[in-house]
């Protein structure tokens, strides 16, 4: 995402141009989504899933469901895991290999905001204290990247997860022994992220993969259900003023209920 | 073994197809809107998703050849396309049918008309279901078309195998595991050639040749399925001839406007 | 929770500290006779080290940008920082922080000024006590104008968080476990600009605001601790005034030279 | 093993010359293979071993038999394990380093030829079930590399392991304990790997490097005593028709008794 | 540390004109060490810890105690691990990434020193017989750059492990329950390596990174209080005659009992 | 260890040999058509084999020296080479053998006549049973005659060790593992010199020299065998001198041919 070329100069000077206008490139408002599509529980294989289109960007979530010892620290709580994927048929530029910078943090601003909302009761994913517990796994795969990935999971995420199941274990004479039945995880909380974009004096949501390229810095908020924040997440060279700073979270604000409406009809 | 002819009667698959019969196969190409070339899969529970790009410069460049383009596969599962979750890294297995996928396509690119260059064929498994890289070489084949690469021909792939001593089509993950053996092929039609053949099990040389001719009309099924992806995507054919295979020189000249940039 | 107003009264800090109480912070800077800058922190309990190095060949050379420095960054901990001991591999929290960290200082720096080169800012955890990417933000920023980098504001950094349904200042090891959010933030106090910004935990948009106005409070504090720093090792400033962020002119001089080498 | 340079293409015109009057480079006929000498248990340290050279190709196979944890799936099943290695004295293109395509292929077609043909009784490997079991490991170390690496390997895995013991281990209350017994593993099947190569118009069995390089392509056909096929691999940038198919079939059967009775000789 | 360009050919001259005059670049006598500073057990999470600066040479020790499951050969013995990393603040040359050879090597250095002297009772460190162990790990974390390493690493490594203490655990019905007690680990020697260093004719002892960077060979004597040899380690691109190593050990021999004697006037 | 004077006349060694007697020790040169030199050698149950290729072009480029040549080792053991089964990825101690061998063998090679240029010393530990290390260095100075590289001298190398207060000469895996202390030297008997010198264990100045003196006299016998190795080959010296090292001239000429290619 790197704004040394005279092709990204360019196409910063018209991105720019365009949004003085109040308008985007692609006619939208500034603080307009692009379509969001999301088919949920498609993936027969997987305990969880959702496929996700964002306009152009599109992505798949997969959930399993497996299990593993506890952590030392927490020896009756399950464990949650999140992963995200940038394939190379997603872009020209990805190539294949080990998770880059950007994947990371794609992964981890999704899994903090899920941890901070404690979406999953990890109690409840005991099996048998201190030896075997329930591991959930949330991996995102990107199958086409057109920008704002992180809105696309976390919606998408919130979407898999509800409607995923965990396997149930019976304890007999002290040893799980696994069951055919399924039932649904409990889940907490709709945290959803909202990103905003600052270009030049402009703030937008939603940002395609160009608008990225040029952008200068990018606010993500996470929201739950209750209107309180679970995450924020700057990034981006350049800095942000107070005020800013409010107008970014009153944005995320007005839109986040519109996504969690979007998603929770996505699994109905 | 010796109930072999007493059970041949009430023999049944699992999901009630014929011994020579196809899981439901749907193909659709361009659905991937940064990719050059691309197509997705379903076979049975099969979910494949294929991106070319290219023919690009190659990278890195000392692998570039000078009198021909160079084709690289990538074969690759998502960590929840089968059960339990796998690593994300890619197997032993993984990198065996890389090549294998690429050794089965090479035959039907003309890569002697872009030397130098590199294409990539990047496969992604969403689900697997026994025979996936048959599917993704089926998908493989369309994303090259759609991507303008100049194609000798398409290629067709479909695996046979034993079971309860007989030699059936397309094996779905269910007959696969409990299967005596597992032949995959895959098949240029126009051209007759076998391009992919592999086979792991008991089989007698008969058997061996029994399963290799159901896997070729296996593959002339799919070869239908392939073109009428193409022809739904690219319209009708102008020649209405049988070739549903790419127009080369369109396809090439396509390609050189696109160096040209 | 319904406690809050009922407790407000008798609310003490694990340490004793106020609820807007910097922890006891130290900074020295020229540490490193190798480094081209460098500078030492404690704050609380860490011990944070971090050296500059550059601007100098950008490495890998295809990584160079043509019209502006990059500026590249390392979070990294020692194997001892922590309890228990940790893998010296770097984990996706350090590739986080690490990523954080960068987009934190970036809007401080003129990398304008050196098309083509990099800017290398290595941090070493030596131990950890809550808040380390704020404290090793403290120490990058002061290391970056001891190497000379010509800066437009200082960076200053720390962390709110919320305990017992309060927001305090600046949260230690102890605190920060036991926390219900988190809210590190780096600020310019020259050009009033916030440059990193974080929170995990559930707070409301009110406390949110309480919170980056009480980091924002912390910063200007930790701001001067960084100039007396800075006048410690370079003297009084010449111009009295209230700056001691770099001198640019010299600073870029004293680089011009080092490039003329 | 790429065609792509000016060297190559002389050496494919000779070779091509000199196939065309039913004769190799190196005087040989089509179908006839290089002096094979195989030792088998000349490594003391090793539960099997065999050393084996095809005219220049020298390779070494060694067999150890640890212990570990069985799969999940399958208790009661001990574990073969193979893998080989290019070491950089074979050849003076490797690279020291981990496995490449090339390795990982023979690895994978040898491997596949021993479990197809069920060689190991891996009920037999099991110590206590789901808790300890055999591993078997079948490591090739290629010492100098003139071609055809599949057969000269396959025919070692099977001298080596034909030579194999395992350590005994006795249940005493429970808990595994090692005797000083060793016993020979039971080797049920003497699958033997020929790889016929096609170039040109002619079909050649045991290639050397240089016929390799030039190759159209090559089929692996794996056979057992019985004449069952246990394994085909197709490599190689070219098709073949079902006509050659059934001829590279016909070859491997006149082939396989001759190699495997070499490797049988080699063990007495 | 090669001498391949023109710079360091005229350091080498440079280097070797002060040397023959007796003296050092730094007015050193040659077999005089430059101030070596040990603060120990300022790291309040670390069980032991030293900061030791040798001239500009700067580095921290840090000891973690552990647990971990003991080797199967020796499952009453506690584990030793020494390890050393570079890291990029040390040396303008120096990138960041996993152990270089030269790491490797004055971890292996100083690990073999401290092993040969037995200094742990690794029986000592034993919690449950085949079960549990504590692991004790040295790190060595070098924060400058200026020579002679290994000296400094092994005076570090004693000073740190004089000030270590273990955490205590009791058995409360075979299971290992931690307690608040901790206790010192027990020293048994105090082995101490000194790097003689040969350039021309010149023997010298605590080389700068300028005097390392033309050196002929090094020769470390790591010494135990009895003054007898606990490792030896030649390393550098020429030979020795038997006369020179003894002249080393002698060197070594003189120089010991004054480093020693400075590590344990710092934890005191 | 007070038992020392009482022991000492019936003291004798697990396979028989006097305190100052080699294990067999066989050494084949030329063993690995597609190396430029090669050798095998067994030292007791050791086998190790050792290729030499070069000189050639440095690879990767920006390590070549301007003035000489690079000497590039690699130590490396095969999986079945020690008992439990060994992973194949290198491990610290391989790494520590590669540099302490490089620098064993660097003394006796002229790198300085090939600026530039890569010499890589590859050494593969078939079977492994005490003092690889020295039977490693015999195998890869006598590869690197036979792959033509002039050399100053042979390195010959064997370890000693103490074993029940006692100094012995190249001790075995089993003697190995109870001794007291070990004592690998390696040595150029026409110069005289030390080229590897490493001891663990607890050793007296007095002990350390005897079992210098000791591994002298060891390299020597095995020097004669690294001469006899080599006449095989390439017959009777032209000379009848005592030197068996390469004739310099011959073989650099033969070098610059090669380069001339």
């Amino acid at each position: 995402m790197s704004k040394s070329n005279v092709v990204s100069h360019l196409k910063q000077k018209k991105i720019n141009e365009v949004l003085s206008t109040g308008k985007r490139m692609d006619g939208r408002g500034l603080e307009e989504f692009r379509p969001l599509v999301i088919n949920s529980g498609l993936l027969a294989k997987s305990e969880g899933s959702a496929e996700v289109w964002l306009g152009k960007t599109h992505l798949m979530v997969g959930v399993k469901v497996g299990t593993g010892t506890p952590f030392e620290d927490t020896p009756d709580e399950g464990v949650l895991m999140t992963n995200a994927e940038f394939t190379p048929i997603a872009h020209p530029s990805w190539e294949p290999g080990p998770p880059n910078e950007d994947s990371i943090e794609l992964a981890r601003v999704v899994d903090r905001g899920l941890r901070s909302a404690e979406i999953l009761d990890t109690n409840e994913l005991n099996i048998i204290s201190g030896k075997l517990v329930h591991i959930v796994y949330v991996d995102f795969y990107i199958l086409n990247y057109d920008g704002n990935l992180i809105d696309a999971c976390g919606a998408g995420a919130i979407a898999a997860l509800l409607k995923a199941q965990k396997p149930v274990y019976e304890i007999k004479k002290g040893e799980p022994v696994l069951t055919d039945k399924k039932v649904p995880l409990t889940i907490r909380k709709k945290p959803i992220p909202i990103s905003i974009v600052k270009i030049g004096d402009n703030f937008i949501l939603d940002p395609t993969a160009d608008e990225e390229e040029v952008m200068d810095v990018r606010l993500t908020v996470t929201l739950d259900e209750n209107g309180n924040l679970c995450t924020m997440q700057k990034s981006g060279s350049a800095g942000l003023t107070m005020d800013e700073i409010k107008k970014c979270i009153n944005m995320a604000q007005a839109k986040a209920p519109e996504i969690r409406a979007k998603v929770v009809e996505s699994t109905q | 073994m010796s109930k072999r002819t007493s059970k041949k009667k009430q023999w049944t698959r699992v999901d009630g197809r014929a011994f020579n019969q196809l899981r439901d196969v749907k193909i659709e190409c361009g659905v991937l809107p940064n990719a050059d070339g691309s197509a997705y899969i379903e076979m049975g529970r099969n979910k494949i998703i294929c991106g070319v790009f290219g023919p690009r410069e190659m990278h890195p460049k000392h692998m570039a050849k000078p009198n021909e383009a160079v084709l690289k596969c990538r074969y690759h599962m998502a960590p929840f396309s089968v059960d339990p979750r796998r690593s994300p890294a890619p197997s032993r297995r993984d990198q065996e049918i890389t090549m294998v996928m690429r050794s089965a396509l090479e035959p039907a690119v003309f890569l002697e008309r872009y030397p130098r260059a590199g294409i990539d064929v990047y496969v992604e498994v969403l689900q697997a279901d026994g025979g996936t890289r048959c599917a993704s070489i089926n998908a493989a084949s369309v994303a090259l078309v759609d991507a303008g690469i100049p194609m000798k021909d398409l290629v067709s792939a479909c695996a046979t195998g034993k079971i309860d001593d007989k030699v059936i089509l397309d094996l779905g993950d269910y007959e696969d595991k409990k299967g005596q053996s597992d032949l995959p092929v895959a098949y240029m039609p126009k051209l007759d050639k076998i391009t992919l053949l592999q086979m792991d099990g008991i089989m007698t040389t008969k058997e061996v040749e029994e399963a290799i001719k159901l896997g070729i009309e296996g593959c002339k099924q799919i070869y239908e399925i392939q073109r009428e992806a193409l022809k739904k995507k690219y319209g009708i054919d102008k020649t209405k001839s049988e070739e549903t295979a790419p127009q080369e020189p369109v396809a090439e000249e396509k390609k050189e406007e696109k160096q040209d940039e």
